[in-house]
């Protein structure tokens, strides 16, 4: 009975979110004249022959990794109230650098693939562990300078670029590195779908989901299970508490940033490895501040992250076929962008009602009464208290840079 | 603020030298302050060559740089100063050039500006129903209006411009269908343009100011003049004002406002609607730059507004210096690849100053470091002719960086600033 | 005192239920005019909460407020300060970055402006009650005596006629709380009423004119302070005996656990926060720091703790020279600490309990296991604190921000107590909890000592600090002023010794 | 799939003939309504329709750019043939797209089919040779012998304006003055939607002295056009006749004229081979000055006055006496 009724309760702020975003979106596209259950069916339309159908999970889950990893890094950073939002200049700078030093080396096939990886999450480390260093060091605002370290990553990566970098010809429209040689390409995924009897798509699904799934258990185990993370999630939810219980919190800013770095340094790998080989100026940029976005839709929480990263992928790729079928793909921007508020508010709502229900059931005197269902409404916090505190450590010199 | 009274406390044992320079308070030391900035980066313009450093034409351009983004961070105080954080201001921006854009082409300028105010409004009220209303976190609602205020402009955009007979598209509006004023001050810099003619002689000091004054007085536009005004404006109204204590009260401790009667829930609605508005009005200045919309004209402005605010340690003042400095090498990067050379020229004396500051207090280390950067500014300055696009493309970024480094100085954001508040639970 | 006047406050029935809770059941409380009314309770019994009632802050499900015999509905504390209601609340409710004008005039700008006129008012306030503000003061700037100050200023301000002070007396010395009921006796002569909520029942006795008292969320009955001793009151709050913090027999022995050699901590001016300060701590002592709060006590523990960075001096603990240890190492090994602010330093509120119960041990067993969190063995222990130090809450998985403050405690000195400890680092180790509660803690600390715990103890409540301590050290401005024998000091004494006004000495140290 | 939803989009100029081709459009960010060269594909398009029958189906990138090569497979899995990739930005992808679909043609604006796929056609544009023209005619028309140009952002397509548009004015004026700058690097696409920031780049070169401004800059070229405006001074519009599409009388007056880039008539012919059957995959098709894929505008009629000069140039320019460099020298 209660499991029953914790599992609702644990379920309720999703279907409301769901429900939430649905209607809104449905009311937008009603008011423009769309029929909200032909775009739905649209968007849903993963084509006719099984090539096609394949083509399109190939397509959501080549987008939806990218973003997992994004998300996951602006998470780590989040869960000890660190609002890292120079992502993007991370892993800008971690793939121009990767693909630079993959290109020149040779190396035999696994050895190649891992240096490479090795490269982007040490060169984006060290982009994040610069707004660590100078938050203990001069108390700067991570807010700050990871901003202005994401323009001057904008800049450096283009010098590298177009400078010594370059390997494209002279005259190409599109300024790229050298190719990195094929030892160094993280072989695709496709076997797979021979194995499980589908059709082989003429894409490739990215091998680097394995390396993202396996990140993800990581961080998940990190942050549930270690000291470490229980130190890291401690200084989000309190630094000052945190602090006194032992944990060094100059060394713990350095060190999250770092972490949550070298997972951005990831961000761009698959792109890379799986497809195109090289970084060159139409390399996807923007996945940084979508990694927020996905952080936030899912609560800090590598499995929700990963929900978030398959949901946004699967409305990118329905912008095609509803443009194809005349319908504004502007919409699917809207749906994201109140998905991500739905989720937020329903969380708040759903946190009322178990109050609420809660307040009706149980009446009796104070919580003397230990019989453990009394307090159950408070067990799930909303949107993660970790949130209100990084957004609370936005720009605040903590104690910790005051010390030098 | 600590360095006030330790000033203060010595006070007697303190030469007249020093007494002209850090008496008199703060805006004694500011003016002090700005002489000095003015003469140093006078001798580097006349040991580099570089007019463009202070010339009318590039103050002119700093000016046009730092409005949208002192707009932008104006906006953050209000919201900020009342305890929410508003990540959402690019968003807010964004609302604003498209409302300019809308109204413009149809009512001319002053719709225009209603227009932007308007819109940017319509996204600081959304924010304010996330946040106030449902308690939602400040982040996550600031990155949703951004990605949100995305898609709403170029929904709107196609449906109202595609195919309209008044031009405009997809991505960019129909020209505005009339221009706001400008403003030059008579003689001095239109007209006979005297500044002008100063400033043409290249004198140390003297032709630098005239271009810095030039720079500021000769067709300014109307929302030139109307930002910078608000930055006192800002400041008078949470300062000296019952409603500014107010909303500086909510964003200070919200629980003890609450408890005395202020109307927090209100209070947070109206800040985060003027954030809004502030915001958008930035939207609006750019687009009287363009004479129209043009989508992704904000080009991350908001970020670097809410940057500037927090630079200028949530004060009006500050914020406008943190706009102005990056406004400034905004501009000198956009005009000039060799002066940016000349900043390092600079940076080299600025730091060289810091080495010897930090020695005499005894702190070696500091001293050192200062000293070693400072060194390698100036062979920067002397090897580097000029430098490639991408490293120049970020000097302001870089330049902010820099100085907040080196400033250390201890910020402070309002106590409660974006935490959420909800009253009781009932 | 007429009888026929009606009372300047009366509460009929007042229920008031929150989520999982019933903080207030059918309360009943009539309070004169011109009277200083107290309530007494345990912690949670529902006091503050009937206080925020009778302000505004929420409205009660059931029940009526009358003032002088008229109903009366606030919906906010609006409408309760406009009928004449103020309340301090038991966490100070200022903004620190704001100037004390500001915090005073806050909500009441219609009164005076907020410029001159409001600055001419508010000195005229201070003037009259002996309060002793500065408009233009940072409230951060100001001592908890201060702030307890501005907080009556802003109720004056308004022109309250009836005053609501919940707890005033907890973080108090005796002369500031003398002081204090010195500005209560004026607001009485001026007919003010007074409510005011405390656990210190002597004091209540000695400054109340009626008593309330409150339990499990409905009255008990009203006592007369004049003929019910402390004794009977702590019966009617919670059935049991008044504990006292008496300890007699000395345990001390002779190996040091901890040693202070000229610990000095640099501070925000030229004056050092701890000025060359030096003690030692021997096994099964307790030595107490007694001290005004803010004169060095707080970060005096801070370096103990490694949380803050020494100007000089060293820190021994037994034989090792800690003075370059982390905090972590320290506490690893052996040093407990129970801070000052339990919100602040000592839980982590949104997480469970039994996470909290790992905090600030998790490298140690049963905490940890190699590099990771024995999630499960740590929520066994959580029950077993929970039980052995009578928590009362659902499940080690609660949420700490649901316990009562009491509770909270209970739970960070048995979490300090199991990691078996060589030193400890009590500081107000009772503050705001109830006498249940306290008596337990007390027992906690004598057995411990007696075992051979050595304990620093800070404490503002001087019964406990001269009850418990078997030394006393008193410090004023960063240094140790006077080292004290606790058996041959009165409170008064000791006040004295804090505040300056008696020259330290070493007198009859043991 | 053409149900008729929706007044916008695709379905104006369904109502062409089932037999015709079915043509797919996919741009480049910005989309339709950027009064520049997306506009002028989609123009080609039409015309192409006009004359042929037919039907379009256009379709945009999302807003990081990070689905193009999923447009050219979804129009590819819908039957649309050919398709035409606007803008070199699909270089990147439309080589493995269109081996999978080799039954399909593609054709590429701006970048290269060879050594991409056999069934990929470029439509490339000599650049160099209308911004040399633009060059020659902002050093005639030049009072003060000092001009300037603004890129948007420096990539080598950009830079093959510079160099083109510098060799032109110094081939009239070998002492002339040139300022140059770009709104941002290569890598960083703002530069073509900043138009406080051209305005900002352009006054600079008006304060300094030029008088003529050369805008290849793309969104942010009207924020030239304001500095001229603003500063008495001329500006020089690029890929489409800007004096036509800029919507601004004020902004005409200073367009002096309009280095244009035929995208239209590229598409147009390119369709018609189509029709034909006679597209020949994994080449190029260059419009240069010789099939007048480039060219000036004389909209306005500010350069009437030199269209002979112009012309004799253009001749040159065809018959070999002068090679137009690709890549600019300092
Ligand atoms: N906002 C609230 N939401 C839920 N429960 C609450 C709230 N406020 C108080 N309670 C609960 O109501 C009960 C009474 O709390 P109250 O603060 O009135 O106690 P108190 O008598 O003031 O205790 P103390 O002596 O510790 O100050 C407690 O069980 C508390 O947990
Ligand atoms: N939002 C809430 N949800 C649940 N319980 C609450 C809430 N707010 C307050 N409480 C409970 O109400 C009690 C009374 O709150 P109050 O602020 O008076 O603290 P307290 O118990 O007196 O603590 P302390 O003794 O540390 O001052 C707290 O113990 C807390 O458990
Ligand atoms: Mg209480
Ligand atoms: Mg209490």
């Amino acid at each position: 009975m209660s499991v029953l009724r914790r599992t609702g309760q644990a379920l309720l702020a999703p279907l409301l979110a769901v429900v939430i975003a649905l209607v809104i979106s449905g009311a937008v596209m009603a008011a423009i004249g769309v029929d909200p259950l032909r775009a739905l069916s649209v968007m849903t339309d993963f084509g006719e022959t099984p090539s096609q159908q394949v083509t399109a999970i190939v397509v959501v889950l080549n987008r939806a990794v990218p973003l997992f990893l994004a998300g996951l890094a602006v998470a780590v950073a989040f869960r000890m109230g660190l609002f890292n939002i120079g992502v993007e200049g991370q892993y800008r700078m971690a793939t121009v650098v990767a693909a630079g030093v993959g290109a020149s080396v040779s190396l035999p096939g696994p050895l190649h693939v891992l240096l490479i990886i090795v490269v982007a999450m040490g060169m984006a480390a060290i982009w994040a562990g610069i707004v660590g260093v100078l938050k203990v060091t001069r108390g700067v605002s991570e807010v700050i300078s990871s901003i202005m370290l994401n323009f001057i990553a904008l800049g450096l990566a283009s010098f590298l670029l177009t400078g010594p970098l370059r390997g494209s010809e002279p005259g190409a429209s599109i300024v790229t590195t050298k190719e990195i040689p094929e030892s160094g390409w993280f072989p695709s995924l496709n076997g797979v779908f021979g194995a499980l009897g589908l059709a082989d798509p003429p894409r490739q699904l990215y091998g680097f989901l394995l390396v993202a799934v396996v990140v993800g258990v990581v961080v998940a185990v990190l942050l549930k299970r270690t000291r470490f993370g229980f130190d890291l999630r401690a200084t989000g939810l309190s630094a000052s508490a945190a602090s006194a219980s032992g944990v060094d919190a100059k060394r713990m800013v350095i060190t999250t940033m770092l972490i949550s770095g070298a997972i951005a340094g990831l961000i761009g790998l698959p792109d890379l490895l799986g497809a195109d080989h090289n970084y060159g100026t139409q390399f996807t940029s923007g996945l940084g501040f979508l990694g927020i976005a996905i952080a936030l839709l899912g609560r800090n929480n590598p499995i929700g992250i990963a929900v978030a990263a398959v949901l946004f992928a699967f409305l990118d790729r329905a912008s095609v076929p509803l443009q194809i079928a005349n319908i504004p793909s502007s919409v699917v921007t809207i749906i994201q962008g109140t998905i991500v508020l739905a989720v937020v508010i329903a969380n708040e709502v759903a946190r009322r009602i178990a109050r609420r229900q809660a307040e009706s059931g149980t009446a009796v005197a104070p919580p003397a009464a230990g019989d453990g269902s009394s307090g159950e409404p408070d067990a799930g916090p909303p949107s993660g208290p970790a949130l209100s505190n990084a957004s609370g450590a936005t720009g605040r010199t903590d104690p910790m840079g005051s010390a030098s | 603020m600590s360095t006030a009274t330790t000033a203060g406390t010595t006070a007697p044992s303190r030469g007249p030298v020093t007494e002209l320079f850090l008496g008199g308070g703060r805006g004694r030391r500011l003016t002090w302050i700005l002489v000095g900035l003015l003469l140093l980066v006078s001798a580097v313009r006349v040991i580099s060559g570089q007019q463009a450093l202070t010339s009318s034409s590039t103050m002119a351009a700093t000016l046009l740089l730092a409005v949208p983004l002192l707009l932008a961070a104006l906006g953050g105080l209000f919201a900020e100063r009342a305890g929410v954080v508003n990540i959402g201001l690019d968003g807010m921006m964004i609302l604003g050039t498209w409302g300019a854009g809308f109204a413009g082409y149809q009512w001319g300028w002053q719709g225009a500006v209603l227009g932007g105010i308007l819109m940017g409004a319509l996204g600081g009220l959304l924010h304010a129903v996330a946040t106030v209303t449902f308690g939602v976190d400040h982040v996550i609602s600031g990155v949703a209006i951004n990605i949100l205020a995305a898609g709403v402009v170029r929904f709107l955009s196609e449906s109202i411009y595609v195919d309209n007979p008044a031009g405009g598209g997809v991505t960019q509006s129909p020209a505005m269908s009339s221009r706001p004023p400008t403003f030059s001050l008579p003689v001095l810099s239109s007209g006979p343009d005297l500044l002008g003619k100063l400033e043409n002689l290249h004198w140390f000091l003297l032709s630098d100011l005239a271009g810095v004054l030039r720079g500021f007085t000769n067709g300014v536009g109307v929302l030139t003049v109307v930002a910078v005004l608000m930055v006192p404006g800002a400041y008078l109204l949470l300062w000296r004002t019952a409603f500014g204590l107010r909303v500086r009260s909510c964003g200070e401790n919200p629980a003890a406002a609450d408890s005395l009667g202020v109307p927090v829930y209100r209070l947070k609605y109206i800040a985060v609607v003027i954030s809004g508005s502030l915001a958008g009005l930035g939207g609006v200045f750019l687009v009287f730059i363009a004479n129209i919309y043009r989508e992704g004209q904000t080009n991350g402005r908001g970020f670097i507004g809410l940057a500037a605010l927090i630079f200028g340690n949530w004060r009006p003042g500050g914020l406008a210096a943190g706009a102005g400095l990056f406004g400034f090498a905004d501009a000198l990067q956009l005009r000039s690849r060799t002066g940016v050379v000349a900043l390092l020229l600079l940076v080299a004396i600025l730091l060289l100053a810091v080495a010897v500051v930090q020695g005499a207090r005894g702190k070696i280390t500091q001293a050192v470091t200062a000293a070693a950067f400072a060194a390698a500014s100036l062979v920067g300055y002397i090897v580097i002719d000029e430098l490639p696009e991408g490293i120049v493309s970020f000097t302001p970024h870089l330049t902010t960086l820099l100085v907040l480094s080196l400033a250390s100085q201890r910020l402070r954001m309002p106590k409660a600033d974006g935490l959420v508040y909800r009253r009781g639970e009932h | 005192m007429t009888e026929s006047a009606p009372p300047a406050v009366e509460l009929r029935g007042i229920t008031k239920r929150f989520p999982g809770v019933v903080a207030n059941k059918d309360i009943e409380l009539r309070v004169a005019r011109g009277e200083v009314h107290a309530i007494v309770g345990e912690n949670g019994a529902g006091k503050s909460t009937l206080m925020k009632t009778l302000y505004g802050m929420h409205r009660p499900d059931e029940g009526q407020i009358l003032l002088d015999g008229r109903e009366v509905v606030f919906k906010s504390p609006g409408d309760a300060i406009a009928a004449g209601v103020g309340m301090v609340h038991q966490h100070f409710m200022l903004a620190d970055n704001l100037t004390v004008l500001e915090n005073v005039v806050l909500g009441a700008e219609k009164a005076h402006g907020i410029g001159a006129a409001a600055r001419r008012r508010i000195t005229e306030i201070s003037e009259s009650y002996a309060l002793g503000l500065e408009p233009d003061d940072l409230v951060e700037d100001l001592g908890v005596g201060d702030r307890q100050r501005v907080e009556i200023a802003k109720v004056l301000y308004r022109g309250a006629t009836t005053l609501i002070l919940d707890e005033p007396t907890a973080v108090l010395v005796p002369q500031e709380v003398d002081e204090l009921f010195g500005n209560l006796a004026e607001l009485k002569r001026e007919g003010l009423t007074v409510i005011f909520i405390s656990h210190k029942l002597d004091e209540v006795r000695k400054v109340a004119d009626s008593i309330t008292v409150i339990r499990r969320g409905t009255t008990v009955g009203t006592a007369d302070p004049r003929t019910t001793t402390a004794k009977q009151l702590a019966e009617m709050m919670v059935g049991a005996e008044l504990p006292t913090p008496e300890t007699r027999t000395s345990t001390v022995r002779d190996t040091p656990v901890l040693e202070l050699r000229g610990v000095t901590v640099a501070g925000q001016g030229a004056r050092p926060a701890v000025d060359d300060v030096t003690l030692t701590v021997r096994e099964g002592e307790v030595v107490g720091i007694a001290g005004v709060e803010g004169n060095g006590q707080a970060e005096l523990v801070d370096a103990i703790m490694g949380l803050r960075p020494l100007a000089a001096g060293t820190v021994v603990l037994g034989t090792d020279d800690i003075t370059a240890w982390t905090t972590r190492t320290r506490r690893e090994r052996g040093i407990g600490f129970i801070p000052e602010d339990r919100h602040r330093q000592g839980m982590l509120l949104d997480a469970p309990l039994w996470e909290n119960r790992v905090l600030g041990h998790q490298t140690e067993a049963p905490n940890a296991r190699g590099l990771f969190i024995d999630r499960k063995a740590a929520r066994a222990d959580t029950e077993r604190i929970m039980r052995e130090y009578d928590v009362r809450a659902p499940g080690p998985d609660t949420l700490a921000v649901a316990l009562s403050g009491g509770n909270q405690q209970k739970l960070i000195v048995g979490r300090e107590m199991s990691a078996k400890p060589r030193l400890l680092i009590a500081a107000h180790p009772t503050r705001g909890v109830d006498v249940g509660a306290q008596s337990v803690i007390w027992e906690l600390l004598k057995d411990a000592r007696a075992e051979g715990l050595g304990i620093v103890l800070i404490s503002a409540d001087l019964d406990e600090l001269i009850g418990l301590s078997d030394t006393l050290q008193v410090m004023l401005r960063g240094a140790v002023v006077a080292t004290l024998d606790p058996g041959a000091v009165t409170p008064e004494q000791l006040g004295g010794y804090m505040t300056g006004a008696v020259a330290g000495t070493t007198a009859g140290a043991a | 799939s053409d149900e008729d939803t929706s007044g916008s989009g695709g379905s104006a100029s369904s109502g062409g003939s089932e037999d015709g081709p079915k043509i797919g459009l996919a741009y480049d960010t910005g989309g339709r309504g950027d009064k520049s060269f997306n506009d002028s594909a989609y123009a080609g398009v039409e015309a192409a329709i006009e004359a042929n029958g037919g039907s379009v189906q256009e379709v945009s990138p999302n807003s990081d750019a990070s689905d193009r090569a999923d447009l050219l497979t979804q129009l590819a899995d819908q039957g649309f043939n050919p398709i035409i990739a606007v803008g070199f930005a699909y270089g990147d992808v439309i080589g493995d797209v269109a081996q999978q679909y080799p039954d399909v043609d593609f054709a590429i604006v701006d970048s290269t089919g060879v050594d991409v796929a056999d069934n990929v056609t470029g439509l490339q544009f000599a650049a160099n040779q209308g911004s040399f023209l633009g060059g020659v005619a902002a050093a005639t028309k030049s009072e003060t012998g000092h001009v300037g140009f603004v890129g948007g952002v420096e990539t080598p397509l950009i830079q093959a304006f510079e160099a083109g548009f510098v060799a032109g004015a110094q081939t009239v004026k070998p002492d002339i003055i040139i300022d140059r700058q770009y709104i941002s690097p290569a890598g960083d696409f703002s530069g073509f939607n900043d138009p406080a920031r051209g305005q900002i780049v352009a006054q600079g070169m008006f304060d300094a002295g030029a008088d003529i401004v050369y805008a290849a800059a793309g969104g942010s070229g009207i924020g030239v056009f304001q500095a001229a405006a603003a500063s008495g001074g001329r500006a020089i519009g690029v890929d489409s006749d800007q004096y036509e599409t800029v919507g601004d009388a004020s902004l005409q007056a200073v367009i002096m004229t309009s280095v244009l880039k035929r995208v239209d008539n590229a598409v147009e012919a390119y369709i018609g081979t189509f029709v034909d059957g006679s597209v020949e995959g994994g080449t190029d098709v260059v419009n240069d000055l010789s099939t007048e894929g480039v060219g000036l505008s004389y909209s306005g009629g500010f350069i009437d006055d030199i269209q002979s000069t112009i012309d004799d140039y253009t001749q040159q320019i065809v018959d070999g006496e002068i090679t137009v460099p690709e890549t600019p020298t300092d």
